[in-house]
């Protein structure tokens, strides 16, 4: 495998993000937004097959489907998974691995959606509601990617609102089961993270080319552990490059990152 | 037995202070015309129970909504939904916010008429604390710590399908109808507009007798309104129409937006509303979303 | 209206079991059995068209569907509801009226059709074992069909197995809502009863020409009450007994009883 | 990944002692093919899950029965199986006997990995006493008392389906699936028989994704098996064999009836089956039974 010439860093965070599904095994891998929508896709198509993904709407595919305008009957349903069954068949059993883009993230991996300071009744800045965060994270495993690696993403005390649960011990219910909370990678436009620290504290494992660990610590409200040996993320091989490309032919993968920098060769 | 309603009598039907829910799912599949009908009424101090989408907007924007039981408020393209989000960040909504999945759970546990629903869901975060939910233990040995979901028991239910008869049988087409015979099973009445109404479905359309996703004692009005999703979607027959949802979503940042939305576009009646909205061969003719 | 000339017992039960639908609204009206099914049409095409009936099988009909052999497509399906979907659309939210006759039935109206004799582990005689009956009764409206009216049915004390509750204090559960058990007609080869008693006592309404109210008692294994005025069973009207035979085209209906006796006139 | 077995393998991948749910409903859609190979083999000790019908008598016939979990055991139009009625009158079977919704509710709790899942079913009867059930109170001001049905989980779960692509795709085609999804939900592995295996469903029959009732994630084996559900029945492709139900209900009053219906019919292996029972297109041919 050749690395290729040129790769934007959008295309090198999908690559590392693609990681996340790697040996999963059968379920529903979903990635929200653009780029963890390509990274499950790559997953599929290159070292995962057996993963299970959606058209977007409610069937099931084994080809993943390219983002953005195309015929609306291109797809080719190999199975269904409508929303009207997403919960008794995909979050409840536990057979299903999201990776989503939270507005922030504390230092128990914690998310929120609901929305920014204020109160309940008053939000300062009211989101989406928690949508389905709470079921996702107490019943299946969760990745997240960041796009800006901010102290306004990654903040300093607990989130405003914990929409998703996370490791923190003093929100652990007697007697009710966490057991299958199972948050795994956190992709940023710096690093990539996982909750491999102690007590399942954020851990810095691999660093992009030209990024530092202190630089990442500088960015982020709470203090990161770092695994190790940090590696530095691999650039893309042409292969997964061309799959990129055919699964995201309207090139909507520009716009993702700010400026839509280039990628650095390891 | 005649269950067809015009949609005055639809609204007349309707109490202020009801609790009510209404099925589809963001912009996807919701009973528009009969949401106008109410925009349209002296209805007031509802509580509203939905997957929202650019209903629960224009009810917050009306003033309508005393209460929002909501999982999600989002147009999907649009992710936050500005009216709704004006009414939030100003205080004047009581709120059950829940997770998805809780939401049809609690419709459930009202359709079966169970004090509670027992989920894993919510533990550990601001949704149990914040919505007041009890926990309740396992008898058996492994002792084991759930949530209790109550029952989401709702006065009333609306629901866009593509037909219905007169008896109440409807059939709802497309790939997802997402929670619509929850809401219905657990409301004490059901009000769904339609496509198209007929007198008698298995005259009509037995062939397509599997897409009744509910049974008809659950459906006690019937109102014919094609289009009625209008600015939703309403797979496989139309695509929402996006162009009208930025310039709805661009109207709450305008001085008098909304009242300009209500006079231009919401109107008098339901009568001339497709065609202030381009005609009805415009909106038959949106494409369908593609994810 | 007027009276047919020649009628058998088996319709005229099938007239008086029919009333017990009556009014009822918009429910799944279940027959099981020949008898059960015909008067639940009967009441379907005549006095209550908005009950629901299924065509036997996955789906909702407005006609009745005859008994028996016809052609597997004459159905004309108006709605679904598949077995699959029984309990969360019909019996748990109490949109059921069913109409069965059980192996026992004791003075509370409880009934058992899961074995007689014998014990839980070691029955002397199976039978079908609970199938929906605890879940009909404590959710929905039901009525029982009994044609050959005994001791062996009506049993002294209480069933073997209790598959459905009735009205018995000794089996209530602190604490638990039985309110929606709601018990209307048993309708036998003697008489029609309800359970309109003192805390609901079985009730004798009706008796079917030529029987007296003794003769259902020393058939009965436990004391029976008496309505204040106990009617005569009436006779199936021409027009009901022309909708008998065109919804029983086969004659099912002369099977149900032992060698299918007359009628009588009252 | 490729789940495609012989029935050969699929019993061996099978131990003595584990649970098994069996999906169909009475006389219907039963993976009788799957059953056979299990009488053939040397497995034992087995908790059968069901609604049951002519399989749970011949698991019981052939000695496989350990623990019975039944709502009901009948063959419709034979109201009584006989040798189910054998083993519960010799007193040999445990069991525990449920109501029918409380069966698929203990599978749902164990699809969910819930504790329990309340129900008003089973209160104030002996399924309640004689099972050893235990009732759980609601957390909230209404405090009611509701019984706690325990997750029905399972080793393995068996189906037979219409359909089966080798990655474990499924379509049951027919108006009534019976609770069969819920089956492979509860199970920790899930076995299907099919009418016919194609490599890739998407190819072949993209047209009835909404036929998927259970998601492959769920399917661990796949074995081809045209006509497998004989002599159950298998809408809308062919009808139950009653003159063959009858034929193995009679054998019950026979001396060496059953240990003859093992010789002539079951046979020692699932190819010659077809042909001992009547031929390929005689059973293809069975009329669907009208209720």
């Amino acid at each position: 495998m050749t690395t290729a010439p040129e790769f934007s860093l959008c295309e090198q965070l999908i690559v590392a993000a693609s990681e996340a599904w790697r040996g999963n095994g059968e379920l529903v891998a979903t990635g929200i937004g653009p780029a963890p929508r390509l990274a499950a896709s790559l997953a599929k198509v290159t070292h995962t097959p057996e993963l299970m993904m959606t058209d977007g709407e409610a069937y099931l595919v084994e080809d993943p489907v390219p983002l953005g305008p195309r015929g609306y009957d291109d797809r080719k349903p190999a199975g269904y998974l409508p929303f009207s069954r997403f919960f008794d068949a995909a979050v409840w059993p536990g057979k299903r691995h999201a990776m989503v883009t939270p507005s922030q993230i504390d230092r128990f991996g914690q998310t929120n959606i609901s929305y920014l300071g204020g109160t309940y009744d008053q939000p300062k800045v009211q989101m989406l509601g928690a949508r389905g965060f709470p079921g996702n994270s107490i019943c299946h495993i969760n990745s997240m990617f960041v796009p800006a690696h901010s102290k306004r993403v990654f903040v300093e005390g607990e989130v405003d609102m914990v929409s998703s649960v996370g490791y923190n011990p003093a929100r652990r219910i007697a007697g009710a089961t966490f057991d299958r909370v199972d948050l795994r990678l956190i992709v940023t436009d710096l690093c990539v993270m996982d909750f491999g620290g102690t007590d399942h504290a954020i851990r810095v494992v691999m660093l992009h080319p030209g990024v530092t660990f202190d630089q990442v610590q500088e960015a982020t409200g709470f203090a990161l552990q770092a695994a190790a040996e940090i590696e530095e993320t691999a650039a893309p091989t042409a292969e997964q490059l061309a799959i990129i490309a055919r699964l995201d032919p309207h090139n909507l993968r520009a716009t993702v990152l700010k400026d839509n920098p280039a990628g650095k060769r390891t | 037995m005649n269950k067809q309603l015009t949609v005055e009598q639809f609204v007349a039907s309707l109490k202020s202070g009801m609790t009510i829910g209404i099925g589809g799912w963001g912009p996807r599949r919701k009973p528009m015309a009969l949401v106008r009908a109410i925009l349209r009424s002296d209805l007031t101090d509802l509580t509203i129970v939905a997957y929202g989408g650019p209903e629960v907007g224009m009810l917050c924007a009306a003033g309508k909504v005393k209460k929002l039981i909501f999982g999600f408020v989002s147009m999907d393209a649009i992710p936050l939904e500005p009216y709704f989000r004006k009414a939030r960040e100003a205080g004047t909504l009581d709120i059950l916010e829940l997770d998805e999945g809780m939401l049809q759970w609690g419709l459930k546990a009202a359709a079966f008429r169970l004090p509670f629903l027992p989920t894993h869901v919510g533990l550990g975060t601001d949704v149990m604390t914040h919505g007041g939910f009890r926990t309740v233990q396992s008898p058996y040995d492994d002792g084991e710590v759930v949530l209790a979901m109550p029952p989401l028991r709702l006065d009333a239910a609306l629901l866009h399908v593509h037909r219905a008869d007169k008896l109440g049988n409807i059939q709802a087409l497309g790939p997802d109808t997402y929670y619509d015979e929850w809401f219905a099973r657990a409301a004490d009445q059901s009000f769904v507009s339609a496509e198209e109404v007929v007198d008698r479905m298995d005259h009509s359309y037995p062939e397509d007798a599997r897409a009744n996703i509910v049974e008809r004692c659950f459906i006690h009005g019937v109102v014919e309104a094609p289009l009625g999703a209008h600015p939703t979607s309403m797979p496989p027959s139309y695509g929402w129409d996006m162009k009208h949802l930025k310039a709805y979503a661009a109207s709450a940042r305008q001085e008098g937006g909304w009242d300009a939305y209500v006079a231009g576009v919401i109107g008098a009646d339901e009568a001339g509303y497709l065609d202030r909205v381009g005609g009805k061969d415009t909106v038959a003719a949106l494409p369908l979303p593609i994810f």
